[in-house]
């Protein structure tokens, strides 16, 4: 099983970009055709949700997002305090790097499902839903926290710390493209006649998988270009890069199956959500809303370390979890 | 040069992609006539801005204005740089073509 | 059923895009991505087309010929008349607005397309011929009336009027990129053989839905993006920018149903082919034919007053005129 | 500069998309030895050019002249405007490197 | 027959490009379109090649490989030669454009394949490794021969020449990203599971026909922009760009059936590997090695001569010739 | 002008994009504190470059410089030159904006 899972095609191509930046090869994707595919994962997966929404028990799909803001609160913190022990990591980064632990990457997400697809094991669309949610809760601890840490700073310093303008902030953190793209789309799902959606299906679920691939191949080259520059982001954050997802993996885990009643496959894509970590959506909301931090440091490691640990590691780990936590 | 350039300032302001919106409101209070922006990549002290997503990317906007107004606007700058925003700026003595279709100042 | 044409997906994108760029998300389609779409969508227009010629009747083909040709005429006459009364729009402006309204918009065309397909409505390939034919002489009549208001403004000053030069501004009308690939593929949909067609029709005809409405989310947040400027235009062309496509989609629906015996169908698709305004191959021949006219009046127009209407009350309304004209 | 510097002028011509290649006819007569497109947007009297089609897109040309060559080539640039077409341009001095691999005078 | 092949969609929208060009229209991919198609049609044509190597006879595969590297070696040799005929071409040009000719065009090869694909024959896998290993020889053949190139001529002028860095060259002839994404492609798609594999077919297979024609598009608006330019480039250059798939194609048709007995299918596309020549991978590695050759020149010959010339006469030519030879 | 603004250059280099790495390298090496790359398509003695694939397009580096690192950088790119590789480049007298978020000089 574990070895099989890495060689379904969506890995294998992940590993090609990898693999090609590496030899340094001089592959390289056009300039948008990657965010260009990542729009398209975006809305099928949210078409996908929203018909699945029609089978959907009311009551566990108001848990599900209730623990999915539960959990975008919660995560956050955990990162945040894990990286503030004995003060190695200044607030500024703290807060920024944890809001990206706290929210979640899609890209991990969707390859866990291929995975599950190929396996042909079954899977609740809660997770979806949760994704969607996950995303705004995390960024907005991160701002509290780095609002804090201004605070104290000013404090130290003797003077006024600079007001911090939450309210485009804020909207940031609701109005981004992917959470707009991924929740219109659900909805759409949803609403959409079935005959309407039949006609969508080629494109948004029929040829999804190859899409994948070639999105990951891309996601290989750029994961290796972040990797190569890792020693400039030290061993404390590349540490945490890889014990965040263990922690928030477990949690998810333990919720997925105890909280939330989830089918093993369910509880996989949910442990997978807590353990992955934004690379599109949360850093240009950091980027305004805590310009101390550094942003070098963010995407390094949610891209070059999380993202890889996820995929290889992570994902037949947390299955393997999932079976044996459900077992007891 | 010849009666229909007039001397003037191009402002070059190099800013993450991410900061493009906020910038032209900055522009916008100091009411320049125009200007043009040019997707970039490059590379500082904040890394390598490679162009693979917004985050990663630059703009470059080009700002032709008087050299009174190219005052106000570095000012501007300043101030928006000490409120902790990275950005890369420079000017340059131009002459400006102030012929234009549509008989207003081009700066 | 009114309510229902508004649920097909395609609109529903449209209308997340719209939603998207209303909340100020920062939704974002890379460059070059919606064009790339749009070329897809008349490519498999055109071949889609061109594989129905084959059931075509020749007299009824060439009755849409002409019919394509007057209308092209006709239209932009008639635009050009509205747009004139009491003299408060320039006779520049009203001939480069005039000639959008006279061409026509593939989208507006596609999701009209979609809507007759989620109903299970039958219609002729003929309007698609159509289509091919009207883009070119709105143009030129465009360029006529803006040469004419050229003489005059030259006389009135006593000057000579500077001499237009025709030929590469015909060359434009007939050579744009649009109509060269709706064009050619409709004869290669024609000519080439069946079984090479179906290997085609997978990326042609299967994945056709969902790639288009992937294109009306980007075309929702543009057409916001230039809703939002509207009052830069003033209110007498926005009030055209509705009325127009009234006028134009009734006349298109009279003949339709009274001088072409289209079925229902084809006389809703010929209706919205009328009332629609290019806003992609007629804006760049006005820039060069008619630099006197502002730019962004037209573009705001189409794709920001008119494009709207016909998807959101353009549709569901011509299909009841159809119905119910076809029933007098 | 050094001796394989030469003094020289820097024209740049902002035009939007759809003139493209007429500017490059115009460049063409003018006989000049090179030039360099950028793709850009921007924001004038005409509006905001946003990329999202030709139509509202802009090119920024750099051209690189002699100060003679630049003084025909605004001229034209000013011919250019003259017959209704919208464009901005400035010019700059600049040194330019004229060693390079064909021996042919860069400016 | 012959008709019969220029009339298979892929052809006839390379057609449709070319027209477009050659009556100036304005049509226009958005950047970086063609060359995201191009990775799509590499990653299929991989996968398509990996899946079918499970079927495949090992010591045939060797024996393809094999000769894949002599075809690589020889045919740069041919074309260096015929070049370099009564001294008209200098010794780099020759050099860097006899590497373009020893390495082979995917395009070509794809459009090769919609031929058989249309006409219901037959073909093995073997000449999609050999598509892959072909690259490498030809490249260092033209790097060698540019060195002794410099060396003479440094000789004659009583300099010592400059010492050429191989390996960094080396590197790019074995790296480049065609190269990888064809190669992983090919090993993805032997390894993965079936059921994985299946999943993938509708991106990789189904559509894979439909996008190879509107790369065809653009391909005819590409040649034949280049094919404007060739009086630069003068008559004993595009004579070679006649010739020299000739004599590569049936030196191809040859080794395909003689001496790997290769079916007609199979012997034929060969025969189109080693007429056509490289336009994607070969010129930046020639740029960087060859820096005295003249760019324009090969860019040129491969794509506004060679490429044309293989798919309207070399198609039909070739296969008409393995018919032939097969039957000797 | 101000305080804050300081006299330097800024070097332009225009490159095949197949080259784009190699003057990164080269760039490295003098040891700039920075640069920004911008796409580009041209014209000059090599050709069109009209963006169809890397091969045909170019990349335009600004490199912001004070005015005795100009000066080894345009060696470096003489040296580049001599080696048989095209470049096209020019430098311009600016003025560079030296507060920054890093407080470190930005040339
Ligand atoms: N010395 C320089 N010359 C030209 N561009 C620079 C220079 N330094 C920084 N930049 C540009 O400004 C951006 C931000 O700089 P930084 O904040 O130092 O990372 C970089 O990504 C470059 O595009
Ligand atoms: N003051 C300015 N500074 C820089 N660029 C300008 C300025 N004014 C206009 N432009 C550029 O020129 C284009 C056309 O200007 P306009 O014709 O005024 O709309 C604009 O889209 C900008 O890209
Ligand atoms: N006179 C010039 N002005 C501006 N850019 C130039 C000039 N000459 C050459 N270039 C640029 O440099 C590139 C290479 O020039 P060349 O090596 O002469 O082909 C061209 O593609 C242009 O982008
Ligand atoms: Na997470
Ligand atoms: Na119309
Ligand atoms: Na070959």
């Amino acid at each position: 099983m574990e070895l099989d899972s890495l060689l379904i095609p969506a890995v294998l191509f992940f590993a090609l970009g990898a693999f090609a930046k590496f030899i340094n090869s001089d592959l390289k994707f056009p300039e948008g055709m990657t965010k260009g595919i990542g729009l398209y994962l975006l809305m099928a997966i949210g078409l996908e949700g929203g018909l699945a929404l029609s089978d959907v028990d009311f009551g566990l799909a108001v848990s599900s997002i209730i623990w999915g803001v539960i959990l975008g609160l919660l995560l956050p913190l955990i990162g945040y305090a894990l990286l503030r022990i004995r003060n190695k990591i200044n607030s500024f980064d703290a807060a920024a790097i944890a809001a990206h632990y706290g929210s979640v990457s899609a890209a991990t997400f969707l390859t866990a499902v291929a995975f599950l697809d190929v396996s042909g094991v079954e899977y609740e669309s809660y997770p979806i839903i949760m994704m969607v949610i996950m995303e705004a809760p995390a960024i907005i601890v991160g701002l509290v926290l780095a609002a804090l840490a201004r605070k104290k700073l000013a404090a130290a310093s003797g003077e006024v710390a600079p007001k911090t303008e939450w309210s485009p902030l804020f909207k940031e953190a609701f109005t981004n493209g992917s959470v707009i793209v991924l929740l219109g789309a659900l909805v759409i799902g949803a609403v959409a006649t079935p005959d309407a959606m039949a006609k969508v299906t080629p494109f948004t679920n029929d040829i999804f998988m190859g899409v994948l691939c070639l999105f990951l191949l891309d996601m290989g080259l750029e994961a290796a270009k972040k990797a190569s520059t890792l020693k400039k982001v030290g061993g404390v954050l590349v540490a945490f890069g890889v014990v965040m997802p263990l922690v928030g993996g477990t949690i998810g885990v333990v919720v997925g199956v105890s909280f939330l009643g989830f089918s093993v496959g369910g509880a996989f894509l949910l442990a997978i959500l807590c353990a992955s970590a934004s690379y599109i959506a949360v850093p240009p909301v950091m980027r305004h809303g805590v310009p101390e931090a550094n942003a070098s440091y963010y995407l390094t490691l949610s891209l070059g370390v999380t993202f890889p640990f996820n995929v290889v590691i992570g994902i037949p780990l947390f299955y393997q979890m999932v079976i044996m936590y459900s077992a007891l | 040069m010849s009666a229909t350039m007039c001397p003037g300032k191009s402002v070059h302001i190099i800013v993450n992609a991410t900061f493009e919106n906020e910038l032209i409101r900055v522009l916008d209070k100091v009411g320049v006539t125009g200007y043009t922006q040019l997707d970039a990549r490059g590379n500082g002290y904040s890394g390598v801005q490679g162009g693979y997503s917004e985050g990663e990317s630059n703009v470059m906007f080009i700002v032709l204005v008087t050299t009174e107004v190219a005052k106000i606007l570095i000012e501007s700058l300043i101030d928006y740089i000490k409120r902790g925003y990275p950005i890369v700026s420079y000017a340059c003595d131009v002459d400006v073509l102030i012929t234009n279709k549509y008989g207003k100042p081009t700066i």
